[in-house]
């Protein structure tokens, strides 16, 4: 099952909610503001981090280049651009946007 | 793969009409198929010919319009969420009462149970929203 | 899997509805997807997390603020066969609430049983 | 005292612009001036005359229209706002070659200034968005 | 100075700001979706209670009252209608709304 | 006091940005209004906290979002006047971010000072 976040971990509880119950082995994509959720050194990197042990984590690329933090991605987070979006939503079997 | 997407929220305002586009397009370009596209909530704001954007800013709109006529993809406004909202075609207008109408090119307004339908015919449901 | 449903196979539908009612309208336009999804005859189920436990609340009244009380609404869903309703246990404690403060019969679910059943799903709306 | 009041959100979607009416007209009760009302981003949604909300709902848009006519409060909508957004008037419209208006009674549009203007004219400017 | 905060503390983080950033006397006013902060034991009740040693807290009735909670208010709470958020925002010199 | 403000004297504006730029559109209308409003010469200041510090960030490229890039405006702030940036010191922290990171030079304030600040502002304008 795939995972979306598209908020902001910083200002909004979507990324935790969608840890709190998403299932082990699970896919989560980050999107929109939620690619802040992906940046290193933040105060939820860690957090992030202990999560990269139980889901796949990956980050949209054009979000990140918009936002200036490309470069910036926690180790761990696979990067993918619209086409891996629409791939990661074929794989799994359904999608759960948490907004 | 055939896919039903959900757009919850207006042009410009937030991301996700913008997401829900770039993810559309290149499910297309993949070969897959857009069974429809849901506007839902203030989403139906999408569907407006009325806008103006900026000459160095993406026209959301006809982006949407022109995708319909390209691919024959099955742009749907929820009826409900767009008389809320003042999204109306030739039908809604003269059954409201209303003076004029703002539909644009390849959006047509129907019921909740399309995207119910969606759901249902669709290998895969995407919510872009806030 | 899908294509052995395009039948006139049954669905798993779950409404997922995490916002608070009235600040916002996606409960009030949640709920009505619902009534209207009712016929189709899927086999739907809704869960109230996060702040959308207080969409199910006891003695709303909206007169003062003057927008829609729907959340009367809720009890009729009874009728429309819509009668799997989840709610989070943490959310719910998060907000001091018991099931004693619901205006519905509901499920109280743990984030792991709430887990199990959205992996059960074909479909998840989220509101 | 002199009041501004600025309008972020659109009708129905947030409970910003509810809040804002029951804000002015509580003041307006108490004899204070609304110098202005200023709808800017999704605010400006409040201002098409094409909704038709359910009969058991309350009127938004309408509701601004008979305040504005009461008590002769200047709703102001945002130009660059409402061209993003598809809010136009009759000279906009034509200004923009569309084929249709859909403003309604009691607003005009005008530029950003004006919000600017009623925080220097008015006592206090209060916001509501989300 | 009057601050308004208008959304849910347990979705957002509009409360949260305005506490570390309003100046010690303020009055703080909870309206729409920010009326449930004024919930009586909930897990940002003590975060609440806290504060009000600092400032004076407000919250709209008729927001209360919609939500079902005007029985569940903190102690200490001023429950106030739409007149009494005109004349909060008349008695201070200015409004600050953390959205 | 606003009374004997009302000859043309000059008010504090404050636009108090707490937004991330690109997920909505509050940043780029936010400074739309800083720049139409550089025009009535008042003194104005602009803030950044909490998620609005990344409205400032180096280095935006939006060319695969296909919407605007207004990163850029920020730098001609200076050329309207408006040369008053605070930047919370928290905020920066909270997201592993530093003065480096940022397209304009700014001011980096404490929570303390940015409450100072606020307190001496005749209008606040949230975004």
């Amino acid at each position: 099952m795939l995972h979306t976040v598209n908020k902001s971990p910083f200002e909004k509880n979507s990324l935790e909610a969608c840890l709190a119950h998403a299932a082990e082995g699970s896919a989560i994509l980050l999107i929109e503001d939620g690619v802040y959720g992906a940046l290193n050194g933040s105060a939820v990197a860690e957090k992030v981090k202990d999560a990269m042990g139980k889901f796949t984590l990956y980050a949209l690329g054009p979000d990140l280049k918009a936002r200036g933090i490309a470069d910036k991605v926690l180790d761990g987070v696979k990067v993918i651009d619209y086409a891996g979006f629409v791939d990661l939503a074929c794989e799994n079997d359904k999608v759960q946007a948490w907004l | 793969m055939k896919f039903t997407i959900q757009v919850s929220e207006g042009p410009y305002t937030h991301q996700a009409s913008d997401s829900a586009y770039q993810f559309a397009k290149a499910a297309l370009e993949k070969g897959h198929e857009i069974f429809r596209v849901f506007f839902y909530h203030d989403g139906v704001n999408n569907a407006t010919r009325l806008t103006t954007p900026p000459q160095d800013d993406r026209n959301v709109v006809n982006r949407w319009s022109e995708l319909a006529e390209k691919h024959n993809v099955d742009l749907v406004v929820c009826v409900a969420a767009a008389q809320r909202r003042g999204i109306a075609d030739a039908d809604e207008a003269k059954r409201n009462g209303k003076d004029a109408d703002n539909i644009a090119p390849g959006f047509r307004i129907s019921g909740l149970g399309q995207l119910i339908e969606g759901g249902i015919q669709s290998d895969r449901l995407v919510v872009f929203g806030d | 899997m899908s294509e052995e449903m395009m039948g006139g196979d049954i669905k798993k539908f779950m409404y997922v509805n995490r916002k608070a009612p009235h600040g916002t309208v996606y409960a009030l336009e949640s709920l009505e997807v619902v009534l209207i999804g009712a016929a189709f005859e899927q086999d739907v189920s809704l869960v109230f997390m996060d702040d959308g436990v207080f969409e199910i609340v006891k003695g709303q009244d909206t007169t003062g603020i003057e927008t829609k009380n729907f959340s009367n609404t809720y009890k009729a869903l009874e009728m429309y066969d819509v009668e799997k309703l989840y709610v989070a246990k943490e959310s719910l404690e998060q907000r001091g609430l018991t099931e004693d403060d619901l205006i519905v019969d509901v499920e109280v679910k743990t984030a792991a049983e709430i887990t199990a059943l959205m992996e059960e799903q074909d479909v998840l709306l989220s509101f």
